[in-house]
């Protein structure tokens, strides 16, 4: 490698990386100050350009001036759990029949199936929050945490199912029959032969859904009202018409900081070796 | 244990159980404890400073009545949930949160508040309402909104209206309470759109001799939205008070999605709300036939987009935090809207804290004749009451009384006079007792900036050539048509008289979906307040 | 195993019923309702014929929104597979602190579309953000970020392309830790350069991974409306609108439920029919073998 | 104890996977099925272990219908060509594996294991996962798996063939005697090597385009393959099979003479015929008929020259390494006596090892 090359290299990544963490600063530098460090123009360091203050802070953890993040954190937390470890139990299945059996319904067959299953993501939300919220008023689960379990399972078994039957055409069928051959039924084949050699794949998948599930602000809030609020709409109900910018940029930073645990997860993944093969 | 026993000790858990089931199904109604002894005394100082150091330290004496402290605090709401939904933090959303942790407190009550951005308001409240889901049982929204709301909404009781809180109510902000003669809506705010200036610049001689030499006039606040934008212009760009940084001639609320459509009836009602011409502004009441892209509306968006020159940068996208930033940080040397960058400016850590004053907003030289489709050249002012914040309770309120003790105890008179003074909350003055310039004093606003803010203020309740918000069903649908008219022709997709003609279209296909009838036995509301009759 | 054909449904029903029961019911009602008049007014399920449909055609600013789509998610999507497939190139090997530069490049891709733009909206603040600020510094006027059209499509697509690179990035780079040696010794003995490897054994190799990489992506790009909702609410004017946030408008904020409903559907039918060409002729432009049904028979 | 199949016949895409397979499987012997690829041998066994079904046919265990029966009642075991472990199991629990499912004991389990991994020479792997061991080791492991638990059928897919020629060899050699060795099991062991065949099978099937065109003991079928397609599927190299004339004591190829009629052929009237003989007994000599060398392979201490005889392919194997150029002029020398021949058909009139005047017969 050139030392031009490598001069270039290094250039090229550590101005991605500064566009990458510049919003980053920015909301760590705002969460810090106050509407004086904020209307005169932009500042950017403290002590010297703004004095600092925890307000921002403060707020988002009770202050009365705020939006309380605790709650919503929680709320967000069980929901996206619980939705995708349901998405990925029914998309896995689902995933594995398609990708070991033909099905053939009239002109339908698989790549049809697996078609309807990717396509649900091409629905814009609009068309769905409406019926859904008839659909929940219903089954009177308007504003509970079941309801928008069932409303994020109908987000993210598309991804499991897209994720995972790609990763289980990666795997020889062989093992399955062999276990079917070694006594297992089609079931057992399934959780004891092909489940334990899918964390790989269970991974990625598990990564879209908390990814898609953590950031789904649109749902959450329109079939909400007072008793569940996410984390999304915690931070959205500090946008007002006089932003607190300090407030927002404190919610903003907290609620994204479970997720940027899971990029370094994922990354883990990506260096031992395990992903490579199931993203393809 | 014998029998007997044993049947007495399984009968225990039983009955709790069946209690809490039966308490958890909520079919039992709101259960009325009695009063438990007050907290407070008769006349105890209030303060909000134990909130947090972003309060001011100002301490008001609690007002003896139904919805004092005092009084509040003697009901006993333990076990029972209150949901209220209010407008994002902090505009009227940091009140509601704060006056919901004070009422947990005296009343033992638990308050559940959400929280919402202004533009999804509106679709988050009337939703469940029209589908029959008790989802709040107190909502704070815009009170033009009165239209689509009053179907369900409780009519203040009595008792409430008797208070001594609500009787000094002003005429102006009961009617805007009022729909078919009952009073649905619980005041909590009085808005107005008013003009605001810098006083150091505008009222200094040395830039009153230079604007004399430039045009050969009087620097004065602006009469006519045409010597509006003469001044703005004259000092737009340069630097005239002296901080480092350029001033601009004007911030206005110019977003889309915001309040523009506002703004721009402000401008508009000068040359639109001809003080001999009866029957609406907005529509023929007898035809329901829009006016909106009749002349006096076509030069009130000419002005605007003329106005363009004037604004700092961004200002073709402000939204009314931006105007208020703006104003408030001494950027902007005039702006007209709600009194919240005015209270900014003045706040105690201000820059320019007391070199502002509020005045009438711009008249006009002349104004259009509708019925005899002239430009009539008489000097013409017309206040603009838009709308301000409201209050109401929902018929399917568990507790409807909790509601509006919530509601009058939001509204006393010490929490409103503290609420008052901070900038933020976006509570404006709407009581007799509020156009008081000592009150202002008090708050150390000089006796010049107070006299004139309270004079600007009680002016326009005593105006009879005003204009008030179009309060029909499918307002918002309306004014949404009227932002983007007005948007389009700011960002000069479309000259002002295409782009009104295209908001007339809408406009009456709108009336029509929504049904002519109701939408013009609504607006008669309107117009009678408008005609005075 | 065709021999077992008696037990697939047992893994298939679970998943696609569960869809199939919280989606029919949306999609029906949609269906049901585009043919009403259904608005906030009169929420009711009347029928008004094919008016609504009717006034979709007539709708210049709604097929304005979908032209835009075209330059907003072909155009960031584009990018981002340019940027995201460079990335994975320069922290695939031999690069110092690859852990680091690999886990901040995914970061973005895990934060809240609508929390990112609202501060996003403070950066590119025209007179309080730093962006303008800096330009200032540099000399430059102030760039009216969110009042010209230009300038707001700019910021708009520079949000989402820091939003999504990362994900083209993760695919890309995955599927390059995923090639096999072999070709890459092949063409090391014959002596071939980096360039020539890299179109010869790098990128046709990469071809499958970069189509349904581009295509997942463009699907989710094409319902871009958080973004737009929070950073420039469609302005100025309508010039950042994209359909997306036109539904919603139309839907949501004044509630023609009718109206929105079958705005709806004719986004959906377009998109179906755009996604499904895009796909055909990614896949010839990346020489891509037709593949066959996932469900092999041996 | 039998496996019987009856009239097994299996269409995918118009092609022919089986096509009338009846076979009768004994208990207690090894079975090979020796075809081309795709010759339909994988497909059977797919069958017989339930993995398949068929179009229509019959297969019966026991005489008793065994197509329903669903594949994990089947009480077989497989093998197959690509080492097939559970990548997420140890060596020993790969093998302990069936024993599980199946409820032994543990203890049991235990023993049994190690006994199997003794066998397979993997003791001291027991703990490794399949994919820190080479793919011979993969494939003893998939083997002590099919083993361990004395499956009824064992099938055994083309085990060896992904494994190095040395290598094969050797694992044929050690197991040969394991899988004669299954008691009462039906041992069926697919391959498409005529040696491996021969040398293990009790029963050799031969397959070709989805039918069994032969069964017999290994001797019989390459004494006397039953048609010139058998011929070249149980010979490596194939056998040399070229078309000629019986004439005056003569035997011509076009109008090239090229050897007098054997004793065993003595009695064949004149006419045509298609002659078959093996690689090996065909030498290259000083003087004879003259071949162009069309292609030379040489394989460790053999080497097989490819010969064009007027238009006729030959390949002659002979020992040892030689040095052959391409389009050199060489002269072969057939063995008469190892002659077969087959009428136009194909089927066999005549065999070495069959005396004059005795018909070969099927």
């Amino acid at each position: 490698m050139s030392r031009l090359y490598a001069t270039f290299k290094y250039t090229l990544i550590s101005v991605w990386a500064g566009f990458v963490v510049g919003p980053f600063m920015w909301a760590v530098l705002t969460s810090f100050k106050d509407a004086n460090g904020v209307q005169g123009g932009a500042t950017y360091l403290p002590w010297v350009q703004y004095e600092p203050t925890l307000t921002g802070w403060q707020n988002i953890f009770g202050g009365a001036g705020g939006v309380d993040v605790v709650r919503p954190f929680l709320n967000s937390a069980v929901i996206t759990l619980v939705a995708s470890i349901i998405s990925l139990a029914l998309g896995a299945l689902a995933a594995y029949g398609l990708s070991r059996y033909r099905f053939k319904i009239g002109f339908i067959a698989n790549s049809d199936i697996i078609f309807f299953f990717v396509s649900q993501r091409i629905m814009p939300p609009v068309v769905l929050v409406v019926p859904f919220f008839f659909l929940l008023q219903w089954a009177n689960l308007l504003d509970t945490i079941p309801g928008l379990v069932i409303v994020t399972v109908a987000l993210l078994l598309p991804i499991a199912v897209w994720v995972m039957v790609d990763f289980f055409n990666g795997i020889p069928r062989q093992i399955d029959e062999m276990a079917m051959l070694d006594g297992c039924g089609p079931f057992g084949a399934f959780v004891r032969a092909i489940l334990p050699n899918s964390v790989p794949g269970l991974t990625v998948a598990a990564m879209f859904c908390a990814v898609f599930g953590w950031n789904d602000f649109f749902f959450a809030f329109r079939l909400t009202f007072t008793e569940i609020q996410t984390l999304p709409q915690a931070v959205v109900a500090l946008n007002s018409s006089i932003p607190p910018w300090w407030t927002l940029s404190a919610a903003a930073l907290f609620g994204m900081s479970p997720l940027i645990l899971l990029a370094v997860w994922v990354e883990r993944y990506l260096s031992k070796g395990s992903l490579p093969g199931v993203i393809r | 244990m014998n029998r007997k026993q044993l049947t007495k000790s399984l009968a225990v858990p039983v009955a709790v159980l069946a209690i809490t089931v039966a308490g958890c199904s909520g079919s039992s109604g709101p259960e009325q404890k009695p009063d438990k002894p007050a907290l407070f005394k008769p006349g105890s100082e209030i303060s909000y400073a134990k909130y947090g150091k972003d309060y001011p330290t100002t301490k008001v004496k609690d007002v003896p009545g139904p919805c004092s402290y005092e009084s509040i605090s003697r009901k006993d709401y333990s076990g029972q949930t209150l949901k209220i939904i209010s407008h994002a933090v902090p505009v009227i959303g940091e009140p509601t949160q704060l006056h919901a942790r004070q009422f947990e407190e005296i009343t033992g009550a638990k308050v559940e508040v959400v929280n919402v951005p202004f533009g999804e308001l509106h679709q988050k409240i009337l939703t469940p309402l029209q589908a029959g889901q008790p989802a709040y049982d107190v909502m704070f929204y815009p009170s033009l909104w009165i239209g689509d709301m009053a179907p369900y909404l409780v009519p203040v009781p009595k008792e409430y209206l008797d208070a001594p809180g609500m009787k000094d109510v002003t005429k102006a902000y009961l009617g805007v309470a009022t729909w078919n003669g009952k009073v649905v809506q619980y005041p909590v705010d009085g808005d107005r759109h008013y003009l605001k200036i810098r006083t150091d610049v505008l009222a200094d001689r040395k830039h009153q001799a230079a604007y004399l030499a430039a045009t050969g006039k009087q620097l004065r606040a602006p009469q006519t939205w045409a010597e509006y934008q003469e001044i703005a212009s004259f000092f737009g760009g340069k630097d005239v008070d002296g901080d480092g940084k350029p001033n601009f001639g004007s911030a206005e609320v110019t977003k889309r999605d915001d309040l523009v459509f506002s703004a721009f009836i402000s401008r508009a009602a000068p040359y639109v709300k001809h003080p001999d011409v009866t029957g609406g502004v907005f529509f023929d009441v007898t035809t329901m036939q829009p006016l909106i892209n009749t002349p006096g509306f076509v030069r009130a968006l000419e002005d605007m987009v003329k106005a363009k020159s004037t604004w700092p940068a961004g200002g073709a996208n402000f939204g009314l935090g931006d105007e208020i930033f703006s104003f408030g940080g001494g950027q902007a040397l005039m702006s007209y809207s709600w009194d919240d960058a005015f209270i900014q400016a003045q706040q105690t850590d201000s820059r320019i804290r007391n070199r502002v004053a509020a005045a009438p907003l711009p008249g006009s030289a002349e104004v259009y004749n509708r019925n005899t489709r002239t430009w009539d050249k008489i000097q013409n002012q017309a206040p603009y009451f838009t709308w301000g914040w409201t209050s109401a309770v929902a018929k399917t309120a568990r507790n409807q009384k909790m509601a509006f003790d919530y509601l009058c105890f939001f509204s006393n008179e010490a929490n409103t006079a503290l609420d008052l003074t901070i900038g933020r909350f976006g509570v404006n003055p709407y009581r007799n007792a509020h156009f008081d310039p000592g009150f202002w004093q008090a708050q150390g606003w000089s006796k010049d900036v107070a006299t004139a803010y309270v004079n600007t203020l009680s002016g326009m309740e005593k105006s009879t050539n005003r204009v008030f918000d179009l309060r029909v069903p499918g307002v918002n649908e309306y004014m949404s048509s009227l932002a983007n008219g007005v948007a389009a022709a700011l960002a000069g997709q479309q000259t002002p008289q295409q782009a009104l003609d295209a908001v007339a279209k809408e406009w009456t296909e709108i009336t029509d979906r929504v049904g002519k009838d109701r939408v013009q036995e609504a607006y008669r509301n309107v117009v009678a307040l408008e005609d005075n009759s | 195993m065709d021999g077992l054909r008696r037990h697939k449904s047992m893994f298939l029903l679970p998943g696609l019923l569960t869809l199939l029961l919280i989606i029919v019911f949306p999609l029906l009602f949609t269906i049901r309702v585009s043919f009403s008049g259904w608005n906030v007014s009169n929420p009711e399920m009347d029928f008004v014929g094919g008016a609504n449909y009717v006034k979709v055609l007539q709708d210049s600013r709604f097929w304005a929104a979908n032209l835009r789509l075209v330059l907003l998610a072909g155009g960031t999507v584009l990018i981002q597979y340019l940027i995201g497939f460079g990335l994975a190139l320069l922290v695939w090997r031999n690069v110092r602190a690859r852990r680091l530069w690999r886990v901040l490049f995914l970061v973005p891709m895990m934060t809240t579309p609508v929390v990112m733009a609202a501060v996003w909206q403070m950066i590119f603040h025209e007179s309080l953000g730093p962006v303008n600020d800096m330009l200032a510094k540099l000399g430059i006027a102030p760039v009216h970020w969110f009042t010209e059209a230009g300038p707001a499509l700019a910021a708009l697509m520079t949000v989402e392309i820091w939003q999504w690179t990362p994900f083209m990035f993760l695919l890309m780079l995955a599927g390059l830790l995923s090639l096999p040696k072999e070709p890459f010794l092949a063409a090391a003995i014959d002596g071939a350069g980096a360039w020539r490897t890299f179109w010869k054994v790098t990128f046709p190799l990469m071809a499958p991974v970069s189509v349904s990489a581009i295509i997942i992506r463009l699907i989710e790009a094409s319902k871009l409306s958080d973004t737009v909702y929070v950073l420039t609410s469609g302005g100025p004017g309508s010039a950042t609108e994209s359909p997306g946030y036109y539904l919603y408008l139309r839907g949501l904020k004044e509630q023609q439920t009718g109206y929105a409903g079958s705005l709806s559907l004719t986004y959906l039918v377009l998109m179906v029919i755009t996604l499904t060409i895009v796909a055909a002729l990614l896949a010839r432009a990346f020489k891509v073998p037709r593949q066959s049904s996932k469900a092999k028979e041996q | 104890m039998t496996l019987d199949a009856t009239d097994l016949s299996l269409t995918v895409d118009g092609v022919d996977h089986l096509k009338d397979v009846t076979a009768s499987f004994q208990p207690g012997r090894l079975h090979t099925v020796i075809g081309r690829t795709l010759a339909g041998k994988s497909t059977l066994l797919r069958v017989l272990a339930g993995l398949q079904r068929v179009d229509s046919g019959s297969l019966t265990r026991h005489g008793a219908d065994f197509l329903t029966t669903p594949v994990w009642r089947r009480d077989t075991a497989m093998v197959y060509q690509q080492f097939i472990n559970y990548p997420h199991l140890t060596v020993f629990d790969n093998v302990a594996f069936p024993l599980k499912r199946a409820g032994v004991a543990r203890d049991e389990i235990r023993r049994r294991v190690q006994e199997s991994l003794a066998r397979v020479g993997l003791t001291e792997f027991r703990r490794r996962r399949p994919s820190q061991l080479s793919g011979g080791q993969q494939q003893r492991v998939a083997l002590a798996r099919a083993l361990v638990r004395g499956a009824g059928i064992l099938l055994l897919d083309e085990p060896f063939a992904n494994l190095d020629y040395k290598l094969r060899e050797q694992l044929r050699e050690e197991f040969k005697t394991l899988f004669s060795d299954q008691g009462d099991a039906v041992v069926i062991y697919t391959t498409t090597e005529p040696a491996e065949a021969m040398m293990l099978g009790d029963v050799v099937l031969v397959m070709h385009e989805g039918r069994i065109i032969q069964t017999g003991p290994p001797g019989e079928v390459y004494d006397r393959p039953a048609t010139t397609t058998v011929a070249r599927i149980i010979n490596d190299p194939p056998m040399n099979i070229f078309t000629g004339r019986i004439a005056g004591g003569r035997i011509a190829v076009d109008d090239l003479q090229v050897t007098r009629v054997p004793a065993h052929l003595a009695d064949l009237p004149d006419g045509t015929y298609q002659f078959g003989l093996r690689a090996p007994d065909i030498a290259l000599a000083s003087a004879g008929l003259q071949a162009e060398v069309t292609f030379v392979e040489i394989s460790g201490s053999e080497t097989f020259v490819h010969l064009a005889l007027s238009g006729t392919g030959f390949v002659v194997q002979i020992d040892g390494v030689h040095d052959i150029a391409l389009g050199d002029r060489v002269s072969m020398r057939l063995r008469p006596e190892r002659l077969f021949a087959f009428d136009h058909s194909g089927a066999l009139v005549r065999s070495p090892s069959s005396g004059p005047g005795s018909p070969e017969g099927r």
